[in-house]
């Protein structure tokens, strides 16, 4: 267990969420892929506290931070899905396309 | 002080754009004013600025993005000094001349002064970044100005001017970046880039020369890049014209002399031969295809092709040597921002003039003119003078300028100085034969009951035209002023 | 905590969390999908164990159940197929997709391949959730409470999206009614259709 | 003091002129004009006085490194006192010559013309010879183009003005040459320039000049001038304008002459003039244009002297030669508003004007340079002088005065003539005070005979710093053999009643038409000009905007791409490839029929096309924003990556 081996699990992880989020048409699978994609960035943040700065409590806080990002995200997202649906009965990114043009 | 300049007409703009429900006549009134502010300050610096001293002068330092070394620097040398006071005083005229505002008074008082604002703080920044910034913003307030106050086309004329130029300040952006990263710690304060040439010998010197010059020579315009220019002229406002023409225009060169000549003599040092050729080719081009138009303000645009021209030809000379011939090329430079003061007086009277022809005929072809000289004398007169003074008379303050470019460009190239003098010969004959179809020779029935200037662009033409004629008699004081920046910048 | 037994324990998980990541988006019930994922999560906060930050690692563990769980329960009251009865597929550009991902993949792999990172390794043992706690209780406090005050702005902006009824009027205001046939034109519904020309107002 | 030189005529000229806009009540009427120029010329003539005997000088700093530098050296000095002596009878004349509205203007631009050519006259430098060169044009530009209500005047004026200004892109070249050498522009500062450097300058000088003196090539906008009022023309031909480009080669002859190829060239310039222009103005049926083409003739022989290295001669004869040839322009004022028309065949007023033509007749017989005359001595000195270059010179120098001589008669004849066959009556007669300018002048002719006095006239000679020529005997009788042939001819020709219809024959035709020189210009400069701009303003237009309008397509193209690879609806490209082909297809269409408006138009389609497609790129589904911003943010890093 390295810091390289857990960086690349972090980026393997990443690049599985931005290929989700970016085939994704379901509004909660795009938001699945988001999830990922910051599971990934804890991972790598986890990682580089261990390995690389010596396990600096700021590190940790770091991850917190992030698992802040995704909470605040999740609800966020998940309350616009809700408010999305009711308006345009829209569940997928084709649904709304009304900044087109 | 100079932050006092850029603030008024901002605060200027800001309150006009925020409180409606001004009567139209005391807009006007207060843009006046408000725009006379930075015509007293500039005068008071003028007044302070020490020649013996150093090279910027009334300098304010605040950090504002400290770690990437952006920073609220203002100052003023010879040549921004120039620059700065034949702004305030074209503002200070185009905002008092008449002009249809279309029931929109307040907003396009409130563009004026925006663009006033930012033209200002252009000339007066230290800061590369925010040089950029104003660069941008030069060109929202004029997209605005074109395209709502100009004439059937102008959407389309604003939007091709605005992207078209947009692209030239995002080629600019590069060379900038590139120039403020290459510093250690990075910055971008002129005054620190200038002191270390960066990119002096650096392998991507040329090509971020080549992205600055791209940009630069978009906004000035030069050859082949001037296609912008005579599509937003005849679209513009006159009065936008006159801004856009008097200092929109020498944001270019006056970034041509602050980016290229002082922050990459060296690299620019080995491509001034090119930018010469292209000045040459931009002075003879631009005046045999302004000889060639039958519309009236087409031709006046293209002239601003020929006269820049001179400009980055004085400016192209003075880096054309690292050392030796530094009186000429401090003689070249002094003419290529005497130029752009010039070229800001003479082309901003010449376009408030056709301001006025249009809103009395609503016609531009020439061909639709004649004999309008018993009409309208004082507009006659005043076309004249501006005429000759764009054509380089002397007495006036265009051959000034021209005089010096070419005596000083004659030290370092002698045949491109003399190739572009031909440019002046040209100039003569389409002043003189667009003088000659509208005022002179019989005169048409369309036009006679044609009213003369009214007394606010009576007293506006004989200011600029004022500066014109005293500045061209007695020089001297502007040139000690700039003099003293070129002979610095060219290590005399 | 060293030795094999940690990498092989680490590996395992690792391939875990890669693989149940990658189920998330190919399976055809929404339910499984979001389980498929806490399971992708509770592989990473394992793993955080194995990096001594057994804070982080049970936090994750707590807070991935619970979200996950309302994320599964969200799915079967909104989302259609949640049981995946009918198979199905609703993607889009898939190949730009699977592209920049591995791309986006590829690239980070390469930097923490390539790249000269510091190598600072923590001294076990050590007390990493003490530190954490004079941590987030001492220096970093105003970052806590600023996520605090964040997650209370949070809750009351998704309070206030979801809201039926909000300040000003209906929620369903202007909306189209479900349609019950995928294919079909949403039908009109009498209330409030706001004019459809008034949103281009802002375009001259 | 010396400052005053160009200053007060200049003061003068703006007040003369600032008069137009009083209201008509307080306005001056045109004898107060009159009477105020006249004595404000002669006052300007005693300050030039003043300067010559005082020796003023003035140095002024202009900034920059210039300075400018007023003085007067010998030869400029006759000229300073010439100049305000000339334009005092001929300012006095035009205001009771010229009538309209438009006088003030004319008093104030002759008095502002007299101004510029003193501030030529006292420069010391090539800035300020620049500076009163290029006023001097413009003076003569408005006063061309006076009547500007014929358009075919101000058109006249720009050919003067373009004319004179082609020659002064020498003097800028000049300068430019002596300030890069010698970091000065002063006159003082070229023995120190390098030979190379003193090429150029002498070659822009004498461009400069040949213009200006109306010298072949450049000698048909002479004859354009002519389109001015003739007080005007007067002063243009004698004292001002045209006597510059004589002046600055005199001047700077000694400064000059090092170069080898200046005296030569000067020579040959000269005398192609010389005898041309006599041959123009043996055919001319033009009053004034016969004048004008003995200008060039005359200057041609000012040439000669000064390329033979006696300025002081040339000088001289250009002060007889202004005296005498203002008076005749004078005197064919007179004449032609006598009859209301500038052709020669319709005047023979010798029976109605006898004094007028006794007067002119002073003039004509100075243009023939007949010897009691100062205009016949200092022909003389030309000749010897032409003779130190080569006998071929002298004889040809012989055969222009002979010509000279031709052309006076002819012109004294056939305006002056007493036999009978003139008008029955006269449209306006002249008033006595145009009397009394052509008899001032005349007189000054008169006086100038005193040169024939030969201490007097070796003295004129070393005062303006010159050495007299020996002259050998033939010369003169050749000269005066050839004089008197000249002369007997036009007589003999006049009796055959062949001499005003001379133009209409092949051999006229040509010469009156400067032997294509005018042509020529036209050919060579002026409609190429016209061409070339309109073609360049339409290249312009069609082919540098496609530049921008290829740009516009390829952004379309990319945009049509990303669209693609975004897998956007297929339909849509399909369809924006059919609306492109039809835009290209509308603009290659445009350009062949309906040119440019369509090429406008064009452009805006295409521009208005590519704000479209950029605006397409923006679809508003989100996950094609995501895409965006991962290649963006891929690119970012690869960038970051090879710019490290």
């Amino acid at each position: 267990m390295t810091l390289v081996a857990v960086l690349v699990v972090a980026a393997a992880l990443i690049g599985v969420g931005v290929w989700g989020v970016l085939s994704q048409q379901s509004f909660v699978m795009v938001m699945m892929g988001f999830e990922l994609a910051l599971n990934g960035v804890m991972l790598a943040a986890a990682g580089a506290w261990r390995f690389a700065a010596g396990g600096e409590p700021k590190g940790q806080v770091l991850v917190i931070v992030a698992l802040f990002v995704m909470a605040i995200e999740a609800a966020i997202g998940f309350a616009l899905v809700v408010a999305v649906y009711r308006r345009r009965q829209a569940d997928t990114t084709e649904g709304i396309a009304t900044m087109e043009r | 002080m100079l932050t006092t300049l850029v603030a008024v007409p901002l605060l200027g703009a800001i309150v006009l754009a925020v409180t409606p429900g001004w009567p139209d006549r005391l807009v006007k009134r207060a843009a006046v004013a408000v725009a006379a502010v930075p015509v007293v300050l500039v005068a008071v610096v003028v007044a302070g600025f020490e020649l013996d001293g150093p090279s910027f002068q009334f300098v304010v330092d605040v950090d504002w993005i400290p770690t990437l070394g952006v920073g609220w620097r203002v100052g003023v040398d010879g040549i921004s000094l120039a620059l700065v006071a034949v702004t305030a005083v074209l503002f200070l005229a185009v905002i008092a001349y008449p002009e249809d505002t279309r029931g929109m008074s307040r907003q396009y008082h409130g563009w004026l002064l925006f663009l006033e604002a930012v033209s200002l703080g252009l000339f007066v920044t230290l800061d590369l970044v925010v040089f950029y910034v104003f660069f941008d913003l030069s060109l929202v307030g004029m997209y605005f100005l074109v395209s709502r106050w100009g004439h059937q086309d102008a959407e389309r004329a604003a939007l091709k001017f605005f992207l078209y130029t947009l692209l030239g300040s995002l080629s600019l952006l590069l060379g900038i970046l590139a120039l403020g990263l290459a510093m250690d710690p990075i910055t971008f304060d002129m005054r620190a880039i200038i002191e270390a040439q960066p990119l002096a010998g650096a392998a991507a010197a040329g090509l971020v020369l080549l992205a600055v010059l791209v940009g630069l020579g978009i906004k000035t315009p030069v050859v082949p890049f001037h296609t912008w220019l005579p599509a937003a002229h005849v679209e513009a406002p006159a009065t936008g014209s006159a801004i856009l023409a008097g200092v929109l225009l020498k944001m270019g060169t006056y970034g041509l002399i602050r980016i290229p000549l002082e922050m990459m003599s060296e690299t620019f040092q080995r491509y001034a031969v090119w930018v010469a050729v292209v000045a040459v080719v931009s002075i003879l081009y631009g005046a045999l295809v302004a000889f060639g138009q039958d519309d009236l303000k087409r031709r006046i645009a293209y002239t601003s092709v020929n006269h820049m021209g001179y400009s980055v030809l004085g400016i192209a000379a003075a880096g054309g040597l690292l050392a030796g011939d530094e009186a000429a090329r401090a003689l070249a430079l002094t003419g290529a921002t005497v130029e752009m003061v010039a070229h800001g007086l003479i082309t901003g009277s010449l376009f408030l003039l056709t301001g006025s022809v249009w809103r009395r005929t609503q016609e531009y072809d020439l061909d639709a003119y004649g004999g309008l000289s018993s009409t309208v004398p004082a507009m006659t007169t005043a076309m004249v003078l501006a005429s000759f003074a764009s054509l380089g008379l002397p007495g006036l303050i265009g051959f000034v300028a021209e005089f010096q470019v070419f005596v000083g460009t004659f030290a370092v190239y002698p045949v491109l100085a003399a190739i572009g003098l031909l440019g002046i010969l040209v100039t003569a004959a389409l002043f003189l034969q667009l003088l000659q179809r509208m005022f002179f020779g019989e005169r048409t029935t369309r036009f006679e009951d044609l009213t003369d200037l009214d007394g606010t662009e009576r007293t506006v033409l004989v200011g600029l035209l004022g500066l014109v004629v005293v500045l061209g008699v007695a020089p001297r004081p502007m040139l000690d002023l700039v003099h003293q920046a070129t002979t610095l910048v060219t290590g005399g | 905590m060293t030795g094999w037994p940690v990498d092989v324990a680490f590996w395992v998980l690792a391939v875990g969390a890669v693989w149940f990541g990658w189920r998330v988006f190919r399976t055809d019930s929404m339910v499984r999908a979001t389980f498929a994922l806490l399971v992708s999560f509770l592989d990473v906060g394992a793993i955080m164990v194995l990096l001594l930050a057994e804070y982080l690692g049970v936090a994750l563990f707590f807070m991935m159940a619970v979200e996950m769980t309302v994320m599964a329960i969200f799915m079967v009251a909104y989302m259609m197929n949640p049981a995946g009865l009918n198979p199905m597929q609703m993607v889009h550009q898939p190949r730009v997709a699977v592209v920049v991902g591995v791309l986006a993949a590829a690239g980070l792999a390469a930097v923490a391949w390539f790249a000269d990172l510091p190598s600072v390794a923590l001294v076990a043992p050590q007390d990493t959730i003490r530190e954490l706690g004079l941590e987030v209780m001492g220096e970093s406090m105003i970052l806590m409470q600023t996520a605090g005050i964040t997650l209370l702005a949070t809750m009351i902006g998704a309070v206030a999206l979801t809201a039926a009824h909000g300040r000003f009027g209906e929620a369903t205001s202007g909306s189209r009614p479900p349609r019950l046939d995928p294919d079909a034109e949403p039908v009109e519904q009498e209330m409030a259709r706001p004019d459809p020309h008034a949103h281009h107002g802002g375009h001259g | 003091m010396i400052a005053l030189l160009p200053l007060l005529p200049a003061v003068l000229g703006v007040a003369t002129w600032a008069s137009d806009a009083l209201p008509s009540r307080r306005r001056p009427p045109p004898s107060a004009l009159g009477v105020a120029a006249t004595v404000g010329m002669l006052l300007t003539a005693a300050i030039a006085a003043l300067v010559v005997t005082r020796d003023s000088t003035a140095v002024a700093a202009l900034g920059a490194g210039l300075q400018v530098e007023l003085a007067l050296d010998p030869t400029a000095r006759v000229m300073a006192l010439l100049v305000p002596l000339v334009a005092a009878p001929v300012v006095g004349y035009a205001a009771v010559h010229e009538e309209g509205a438009g006088l003030p203007r004319l008093l104030g631009m002759l008095q502002l013309f007299v101004a510029a050519m003193l501030l030529l006259v006292a420069a010391a430098d090539l800035l300020l010879l620049l500076v009163g060169w290029e006023l001097v044009a413009a003076a003569s530009w408005g006063l061309i183009g006076w009547e500007w209500r014929d358009a075919s005047r101000p058109a006249r004026a720009a050919h003067a003005f373009h004319a004179t200004r082609a020659g002064t892109l020498g003097l800028f070249v000049a300068a430019g040459a002596l300030f890069a050498d010698t970091g000065s522009l002063a006159f003082s500062s070229v023995p120190d320039a390098g030979a190379g450097t003193l090429g150029v300058v002498a070659a822009g000088v004498v461009l400069a000049a040949v213009s200006k003196s109306g010298q072949v090539p450049f000698a048909p906008w002479l004859t354009s001038a002519m389109a001015g009022p003739t007080p005007a023309s007067a002063l243009l031909h004698s004292a001002t304008m045209v006597a510059a480009g004589a002046f600055a080669l005199a001047r700077l002859e000694p400064l000059l002459a090092p170069t080898g190829w200046f005296g030569p060239v000067l020579i040959g310039i000269g005398l192609t003039t010389a005898l041309a222009g006599g041959i123009v103005a043996a055919v001319r049926a033009d009053a004034k244009e016969v004048l004008a083409a003995s200008t060039s003739a005359q200057y041609g022989l000012m040439l000669v002297a000064i390329g033979a290295g006696h300025p002081a001669i040339a000088m001289l004869h250009l002060v007889v030669h202004a005296v005498f040839k203002s008076q005749l322009f004078l005197s064919t004022g007179i004449a032609i508003e006598a009859v209301g028309s500038r052709s020669l065949g319709r005047m023979r007023l010798g029976g109605h004007l006898p004094l007028a033509a006794w007067v002119a007749g002073i003039g004509a017989a100075a243009l023939a340079a007949v010897p009691p005359l100062g205009a016949g001595w200092t022909k003389e000195e030309v000749v010897a002088a032409g003779a130190a270059s080569g006998t071929v010179v002298a004889v040809l120098v012989a055969v222009a005065g002979g010509l000279s001589a031709y052309y006076a008669t002819r012109l004294q004849l056939l305006a002056w003539g007493g036999d009978g066959s003139g008008p029955r009556q006269l449209v306006r007669r002249p008033r006595r005070s145009e009397h009394a300018a052509t008899i001032a002048l005349a007189a000054a002719s008169l006086l100038a005979g005193l040169l024939w006095v030969p201490s007097l006239g070796e003295r004129a000679i070393t005062a303006l710093g010159g050495e007299p020529p020996t002259g050998h005997a033939w010369q003169v009788v050749l000269s005066l053999t050839l004089l008197a042939l000249g002369g007997y001819g036009a007589w003999v020709v006049q009796q055959r009643g062949r001499i005003a219809t001379v133009a209409s024959t092949d051999v006229g035709h040509v010469a009156d038409r400067w032997f294509g020189l005018r042509d020529l210009a036209r050919v060579a400069v002026a409609d190429p000009l016209h061409r070339s701009s309109a073609a360049l303003a339409r290249f312009d237009d069609r082919i540098v905007d496609r530049g921008v309008q290829l740009a516009a397509a390829a952004a379309e193209g990319a945009s049509r791409v990303l669209r693609r690879t975004a897998e956007v609806r297929v339909d849509a490209v399909v369809e924006a490839v059919a609306r492109a082909t039809t835009g290209l297809a509308t603009i290659g269409a445009g350009l062949a029929e309906r040119g440019v408006d369509a090429v406008v138009g064009g452009v805006a389609v295409l521009v208005e096309r590519a704000g479209d497609d950029a605006r397409r790129v923006q679809t508003g589904l989100v996950h094609h924003q995501f895409t965006v911003i991962a290649i963006g943010l891929a690119v970012a890093v690869a960038a970051a990556l090879v710019g490290r």
